[in-house]
């Protein structure tokens, strides 16, 4: 590689690889963190970011591969290892106590000390709110984290890294809550950190942040590194080409289809503090994409149309009708399917065998009488199994013990047995690897075909261009953009997606 | 226990930068946050304002120090409890520890009067930390639930008494005087007893406020997973919280038999329930992360004083229990209702905020 | 707490769940010799009266254990179905003294178990307070109304009809005991074998999921409450015929047996698992050794010892073997551990 | 459909078990007699004392007595007991029921099998046993507290009585007899204003005793009818400012009490020997099995050190009346 500073890496993994059961998350991958470095990770959902991350706090222990501190090979064994070894990580998803104070959740396990080995409040909640002026935020330090915005959290999660001086800094995620004012102080804060010799990684979907703080980019693909390069010889456009392996309209066969009578009509939906006044109609056979930043309340308003949550203002019809509203069954008896977002706390039940879980979305299908029939159950399991392939022992294995993209294909299977009239689909392809992927977009095209009204939900932007007839734009909880798919370019939508479109 | 905990959150608000005066709505939840043991402080009130007012009597110091008397032993469980019901745990078995440690004091006191009280009594407190020790070790060591270990270790404790005790009573005639004046001693008016509890109350209350081991116990409560990306040692704290328990549970054994002299196999059956209780009343969270031992020893002396008010009062001595019952299931609803209105208010807040 | 299946490809099935299963074959096994050993080697175990002694004894905690399994399988809990019992019978009793004919008092006490439940219920499922701190509060507020009802009183003046048909015995069986099979078929069936039963699974081991999936939680979890405290007054209609005297201090301390049955029986505190099997051998198993060591004149407070180490050891055998086998650290949602 | 009424109308009839066989006044005792004694619970000094008269006295006659009972005094439990004693064959059943009835089918069942039942200290329902061995006449001891109070205090002011559980057949029958008493003439200046309940707990007695002393600061006296209550009530006066002036009496045995009669806190109390009614029990039971006797009135069996006793009607054996301590005599007994 060019220009190798001449000392050994503050960080660096060798050739490690993770899997969890049949899950590959990372495969002989290489990194190298150099002080006074900023260096980005880059990928696809599923790609192995977060694995790698967590490798690197200590939270998981690589299965192969070794750690190296200084150039010194060194062992895990818990976050607490990690941090003593000089690194803060920022997590994907926020980690607070909800019950302690914001300057409690900074300085957690390792709280200033006055004498008699007491806490020294005061000293904490001087140095918080430091921090948080070096960010320029206001926020109060006693406030407890409860009710915090996923923002604030976030912040709060930055603080907390940036407080403990750390000679890595590891960053997943971080600016997915921010607004840019915030992403701007973040920037000079971390900047300046790195001037100071700190190594810093980050993680980020967004390729300018990537290219305004980075220095050097790690690819993977699927577990797998894929390159290394420094940034100043890449164009966003190498990027994407390498997170992604090859051209998207490849990926994504769209059939034509026309559009009949309205399936799904939403009116004025609002949920408090969430979304507001959402309005907008899915006809039979469309696809339509709701697309918007992470955050911007996309899968809130999927989860109130199906009833989980109950709006506070607002109704939803179905096929004319009006929907009763907080009532998921209601919804399937309507038609509705939702397929959620996670898969893992809101899809599946990993203790329950595989046909059970698919047969839970559709228990009055599988009876026989009073009881059910494991006949009906394992026959209807079956057939979907075969028409998503998917790869399995036995069907009365535990759904838990499936690779990722397997078990999204049961959520879809759970769903499609019941041949809705409306299917919701809540990143559908999150987790996947690529031929799945192109499998589930094949599998939702066809339905649409066949007359099955589609809303998707989705953070990937080629997914979204390349499969919608219409795309819905939401940005801080409000509807403000409907592009037609002659106009849905990534340019219209991330514009929209920012608040700067056309409203 | 869904992501749900973490907080509602609000779209990243362009507008946050232009920041909205945070701390009205701050102020309303910490002051909503000391509201459940200012309830109880204000329950308590109420109850001596009503009882003194049918019954003068009541008020006098004489019935202030029974009272204080008969709260003391479960309001020491309840810090014990505490402790452990913060890390999101519970321990069950704290009334068959009270008994083993108050028949194997007695025992002692009773076959073996050479042996000098301070050591009878730290033998108590040791043994009571060794039952804690078991059932911290199956909870955090094993990961057996807590309420499964603790309803074993209940019987099983339980067991080892009646099996030690033979059916044998130990009667206050048997114990040294000395011993026994402990039980009933009062230093500047107030009951010896009582002042124990109140010395523990302030040093486990302090730690829990002021060391870094025992904030961790709330952040293990509050969110598991969180504490252990924290780097916090969570078996090791949550095995502390139960030696802890036990060990204070010991020491409430050897009050016990100070105060009521006569000490058999059945001390104590059945104060679990009370304690935890005590403890619910008290503004501790079930499921962990909030809570002071403040509140919970509040909850003893609360539930203490009810007692000694229906007496007083002369309330039929049957309907006491449902009486009890009655209030601890308002204290938890009121409990409940109050935070779910601070939830939608801070939803509103942060919407209108928004807007 | 899904595990990471830790075995990789090539051990392909869920260990815990074997684990589970293999555990309810412990049972069995352990139940068989217990049972071969207190014939051969007990004085007066293997013969009818005896048995049908037995079997009677365990009547109540067997019925109760039914709908708790249920309630637990849904990650709830009922502490307070032993006080639910000790009220239906101060109902039945002041009743019964106030010159009611039984015929009509009995399904009234049905009546008053339910609505017992439906209180529980309604404070867990509608204000989304932790099933345990309810039924801590009513298992007191349950009793309490049971001593304001009847009081001190113990009404023995019962009708021999009523009372002679709770210790009448076909052969060995009780007819308690064919109550309690009629009842556990009709659980079992319902839990392992209808889609209300895949229901209660499902929310029991994933709240959320179950919800996203149309299970209509909080009514399940309603009438499960209720049920249990239907069952808790059904069990006092046979206790208080069985002892031919109904007092408000009846089946006090039953709870905890009732709890210590169904956790012995492999049903997982955390919900989601577990199989009425595997309970109702659990029931017998500890009425077996109660029997068993009582009759070969053992110590009262050996039976203490026994049933706590029993209930501990079901739940650390499976566990010890998950922690030889953690190769990871705890994930984190290995740690949760609600009360 | 079946009511109160109905039943009360069908159990008119005399229910009384036909004796089987004859007695035989001068049958031996028989050799190797297997007797059970079954106490409200176990680890109660009060049933240790008394079951060890009794197993004393099945060793006098060559038989073998044994203790056994459940650790906590409720009524399903000791039916357990009553089952697992029939299967065992025991010649006879010596029990003090916790609830009159709930043992009743249990032990219609056990006599069925040929075993003899005699109740002791808290009786049956008559169905339920043979014999029933009174420590003393509920009349006499209801009559002779309230005496023995009224002495101590002057025949005046406010009295409160500290049960065991409400629901015991033994304090509550003692109490009506109380409540009688009290309403002769003599007593018209004495009030009971309270009945207590101390649950045989230690504890609860003792609260229950400051419980009384708060709401009724007047109080003159308190009878307490069962061990554990007096023990408890003493312990409290004895270190309150009321000691000496609250009179406490009622059932306690010496050695529990021999401290807080020497102190003051007590002037005087009653109680049966538990030793000798275990030990009378012990004698019934093995003369019922040898056939001696067979319950019925007037007939008449030698109880060893402690002579002759005749049967009464319904069954009922008196041991003889309760002594009377104080600190004059209290140091004369150990037990
Ligand atoms: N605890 C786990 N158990 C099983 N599989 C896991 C676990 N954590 C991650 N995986 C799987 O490992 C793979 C890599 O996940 P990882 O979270 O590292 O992706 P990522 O690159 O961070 O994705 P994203 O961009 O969405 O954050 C995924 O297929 C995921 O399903
Ligand atoms: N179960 C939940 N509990 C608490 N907060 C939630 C929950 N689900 C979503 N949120 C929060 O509500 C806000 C709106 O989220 P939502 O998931 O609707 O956004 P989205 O546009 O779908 O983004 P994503 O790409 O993350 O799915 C987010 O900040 C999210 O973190
Ligand atoms: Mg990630
Ligand atoms: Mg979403």
């Amino acid at each position: 590689m060019p220009d190798r500073p001449p000392v050994p890496p503050v960080l660096a993994l060798h050739r490690v690889s993770k899997s969890f059961g049949a899950v590959r998350a990372l495969h002989e991958v290489s990194l190298e963190l150099f002080a006074g470095e900023a260096h980005a990770l880059a990928g696809e959902n599923g790609a192995g970011k977060s694995t790698l991350v967590k490798i690197l706090s200590g939270l998981h222990r690589p299965d192969a591969g070794r750690i190296l501190l200084d150039g010194e090979p060194a062992e895990f064994h818990g976050p607490a290892d990690a941090q003593r070894a000089g690194v803060a990580v920022i997590y994907q998803e926020p980690t607070l106590f909800p019950d302690l104070s914001v300057t409690e959740n900074i300085f957690m396990g390792r709280q200033p000390r006055a004498r008699f080995g007491r806490i020294d409040r005061p000293a904490a909640r001087r140095r918080a709110a430091a921090l948080f002026a070096g960010l320029g935020v206001q926020l109060d330090p006693d406030q407890p984290a409860r009710g915090l915005s996923i923002a604030d959290q976030q912040l709060v999660e930055i603080a907390k890294a940036l407080s403990r001086d750390a000679r890595v800094l590891i960053m997943d995620e971080p600016t997915a809550a921010l607004s840019g004012n915030e992403v701007a102080r973040l920037f000079g804060v971390v900047e300046a950190l790195r001037a100071r010799g700190c190594a810093v990684l980050f993680v980020s979907h967004r390729l300018e942040e990537i290219f305004e703080l980075c220095r050097r980019v790690t690819t993977l693909r699927d577990g797998a590194f894929v390159s290394g390069d420094l940034i100043a010889d890449m164009t966003p456009d190498d990027l994407v080409r390498r997170m992604v392996g090859r051209e998207p309209e490849a990926l994504f066969p769209k059939l034509d289809t026309v559009p009949g009578q309205v399936a799904l009509a939403v009116r004025r939906l609002t949920r408090e503090g969430v979304f507001t006044d959402v309005s907008f109609e899915v006809r039979a056979g469309e696809v339509v994409a709701l697309a918007g930043l992470v955050g911007a309340g996309r899968s809130e308003v999927a989860r109130a149309v199906f009833g989980v949550d109950r709006p506070d203002a607002g109704r939803v019809e179905v096929g004319g009708r009006r929907l009763r509203p907080a009532s998921p069954s209601a919804a399937m008896a309507a038609g509705l399917a939702l397929v959620p977002e996670d898969r893992r706390q809101q899809g599946l039940i990993m203790d329950l065998s595989i046909e059970r879980n698919i047969a839970l979305a559709g228990l009055p299908a599988v009876r026989r009488g009073p009881l059910i029939s494991r006949a009906a159950e394992r026959a209807r399991a079956h057939d979907w199994a075969v028409r998503l392939r998917l790869k399995f022992a036995r069907l009365a294995d535990p759904v838990g013990v499936l690779s990722g993209g397997n078990q999204q294909k049961v959520v879809l299977a759970k769903w499609l047995a019941r041949k809705p009239s409306v299917l919701i689909v809540d990143e559908p392809t999150r987790g996947i690897d690529v031929g799945t992927k192109a499998e589930v977009h094949r599998l939702l095209s066809e339905l649409a075909a066949g007359g099955v009204a589609v809303l998707m939900i989705s953070s990937e932007l080629p997914e979204v261009l390349g499969m919608a007839d219409r795309v819905l734009v939401m940005h801080e909880g409000r509807l403000v953009a409907d592009i037609p798919r002659a106009e849905a370019t990534e340019e219209s939508v991330m514009a929209a997606a920012t608040g700067r479109g056309a409203a | 226990m869904s992501g749900r905990e973490t907080g509602l959150a609000a779209p990243a608000a362009e507008s946050a930068a232009a920041p909205a005066p945070p701390p009205r709505g701050d102020r309303l939840v910490s002051r909503v946050a000391r509201v459940r043991e200012l309830g109880i402080v204000v329950a308590l009130v109420l109850l001596f304002a009503v009882t003194g007012a049918v019954n003068p009597g009541f008020l006098s110091p004489d019935s202030l120090r029974d009272i204080l008397l008969n709260s003391s032993i479960v309001a020491v469980l309840a810090i014990g409890q505490t402790l452990v019901v913060i890390t999101r745990n519970v321990d069950l078995s704290v009334s068959s520890v009270v008994g083993l440690s108050a028949f194997g004091g007695a025992l002692v006191l009773a076959d073996h009067p050479g042996v000098p009280a301070p050591l009878v009594i730290a033998g108590c407190v040791l043994l009571g930390a060794l039952c804690g020790a078991v059932n911290g070790l199956l909870v955090g060591v094993a990961a057996v639930p807590a309420l499964v270990a603790t309803l074993g270790t209940l019987y099983a404790f339980r067991g080892v008494d009646y099996a030690w005790a033979g059916g044998r009573q130990v009667n206050a005639a048997d114990m040294p005087e000395g011993f026994l004046a402990l039980g009933s001693a009062s230093v500047l008016g107030l009951p010896l007893l009582a002042l124990v509890a109140l010395a523990v109350l302030l040093a486990v209350g302090w730690a829990l406020r002021n060391l870094p081991p025992g904030r961790e116990l709330y952040a293990i409560g509050s969110n598991p997973e969180a504490a252990v990306l924290a780097g916090i040692r969570v078996r090791r704290r949550v095995v502390a919280a139960f030696v802890a328990s036990g060990a204070l549970a010991g020491l409430a054994g050897a009050m016990w038999a100070a105060r009521f002299g006569t000490v058999d196999a059945t001390v104590a059956t059945g104060k679990e329930l009370d304690v935890i209780a005590a403890v619910v009343v008290g503004g501790v969270a079930i499921f962990g992360g909030s809570g002071t031992v403040y509140g919970a020893v509040l909850g003893a002396v609360l539930l203490a004083s009810i007692s000694s008010a229906l007496a007083v009062l002369r309330v039929d001595a049957l309907a006491q229990t449902a009486i009890n019952g009655a209030l601890i299931i308002t204290a938890i609803v009121l409990d409940r209702v109050l935070a779910l209105r601070v939830a939608a208010a801070l939803r509103r807040r942060r919407y209108r905020d928004a807007a | 707490m899904p595990r990471e299946a830790a075995g990789g490809a090539a051990a392909p099935r869920d260990p815990a769940g074997r684990l589970i299963r293999r555990w309810e074959g412990l049972i069995l096994v352990l139940l068989v010799t217990v049972t071969l050993w207190a014939s051969a080697g007990v004085d007066g175990f293997a013969n009818a009266s005896n048995v049908s002694f037995l079997l009677l004894d365990t009547t109540e905690i067997a019925l109760m254990a039914l709908t708790m399994t249920l309630v637990v399988v849904a990650a709830e809990i009922d502490l307070s179905v032993a006080s639910t019992l000790g009220l239906s019978c101060a109902v039945l009793g002041w009743l019964w003294n106030a010159g009611l004919a039984i015929e009509l008092i009995m399904p009234i006490c049905l009546l008053t178990g339910a609505l017992c439940g439906a209180v529980n219920g309604v404070l867990v499922t509608r204000l989304g307070l932790p099933s345990l701190a309810v039924t801590i509060g009513t298992f007191a507020l349950y009793r309490g109304l049971a001593y304001v009802i009847l009081g001190d009183q113990a009404v023995a003046d019962l009708p021999p009809a009523y009372t002679g048909l709770a210790t009448q015995t076909f052969g060995p069986v009780p007819l308690a005991t064919v109550l309690v099979a009629v009842l556990a078929a009709l659980a079992a069936t319902v839990l392992h074998a209808t889609g209300l039963g895949r229901s209660i699974f499902a929310l029991g081991a994933n709240e959320e999921a179950a919800h996203f999936a149309g299970v209509r939680v909080k009514r399940i979890k309603f009438w499960l409450f209720v049920a249990s405290g239907a069952c808790a007054a059904l069990a006092s209609l046979v206790y208080t015929f069985r002892y031919a005297s109904a007092r408000a201090d009846n089946g006090v301390g039953l709870e905890l047996a009732v709890v210590a049955a169904v956790l012995l029986g492999g049903v997982s505190i955390f919900g989601g698992r577990g199989t009425l099997p595997g309970v109702l051998m659990a029931v017998l198993l500890l009425g077996v050794v109660r029997n068993a060591l009582i009759l070969a004149d053992v110590a009262n407070e050996v039976l203490n010892f026994v049933t706590g180490l029993l209930l501990v050891a079901s739940v650390l055998a499976p566990n010890l073997g998950a922690i030889r086998r953690r190769r990871h650290l705890p994930t984190p949602s290995e740690g949760k551990s609600v009360p | 459909g079946t009511t109160r009424s109905d039943v009360t109308q069908q159990t008119s009839a005399p229910a009384a078990p036909a004796s089987s066989a004859a007695a035989d006044p001068n049958a031996p005792i028989k050799q190797g007699l297997k007797i059970a004694f079954l106490p409200k619970q176990v680890n109660n000094p009060y049933f240790t004392i008394a079951d060890e008269g009794g197993i004393a006295a099945l060793k006098e006659v060559g038989g073998e007595g044994k203790e056994v009972g459940p650790s906590e005094a409720s009524a399903s439990s000791q039916v357990s007991y009553i089952n697992t004693l029939t299967q065992q064959k025991q010649d006879a059943i010596v029990i003090s029921a916790n609830d009159p009835n709930a043992v009743v089918p249990a032990l219609k069942q056990a006599r069925a099998a040929g075993i003899k039942v005699v109740s002791y200290d808290s009786d049956t329902a008559p169905e339920g046993r043979d014999l029933f061995v009174n420590q003393a006449s509920a009349e006499d001891l209801g009559r002779t507290e309230v005496q023995l109070l009224a002495e101590q205090i002057g025949f005046k002011g406010k009295i409160a009585i500290l049960s065991a559980t409400p629901n015991a057949t033994n304090q509550n029958t003692w109490i009506e007899f109380m409540k009688d008493e009290l309403s002769k003439p003599e007593y018209k200046d004495m009030e009971l204003v309270k009945v207590a309940y101390g649950n045989d707990e230690d504890q609860k007695s003792f609260t229950e005793t400051q419980g009384l002393l708060r709401s009724y600061p007047d109080l003159a006296g308190i009878i307490s009818p069962t061990t554990v209550g007096i023990a408890a009530a003493a312990r409290y006066l004895s270190s309150s400012p009321h000691k000496g002036k609250v009179k406490l009496t009622g059932l306690g045995t010496p050695n529990q009490l021999r401290k807080f009669v020497k102190d003051g806190t007590i002037e005087g109390f009653e109680l049966w020997n538990p030793g000798d009614l275990g030990y009378l029990a012990g004698y019934a039971a093995a003369a019922l099995a040898s056939g001696q006797i067979t319950g019925a009135e007037g007939e008449k069996f030698k109880a060893g050190k402690l002579g002759e006793y005749t049967i009464g009607p319904k069954g009922e054996i008196l041991l003889g009346k309760p002594t009377v301590f104080t600190k004059d005599n209290i140091d004369d007994f150990d037990f």
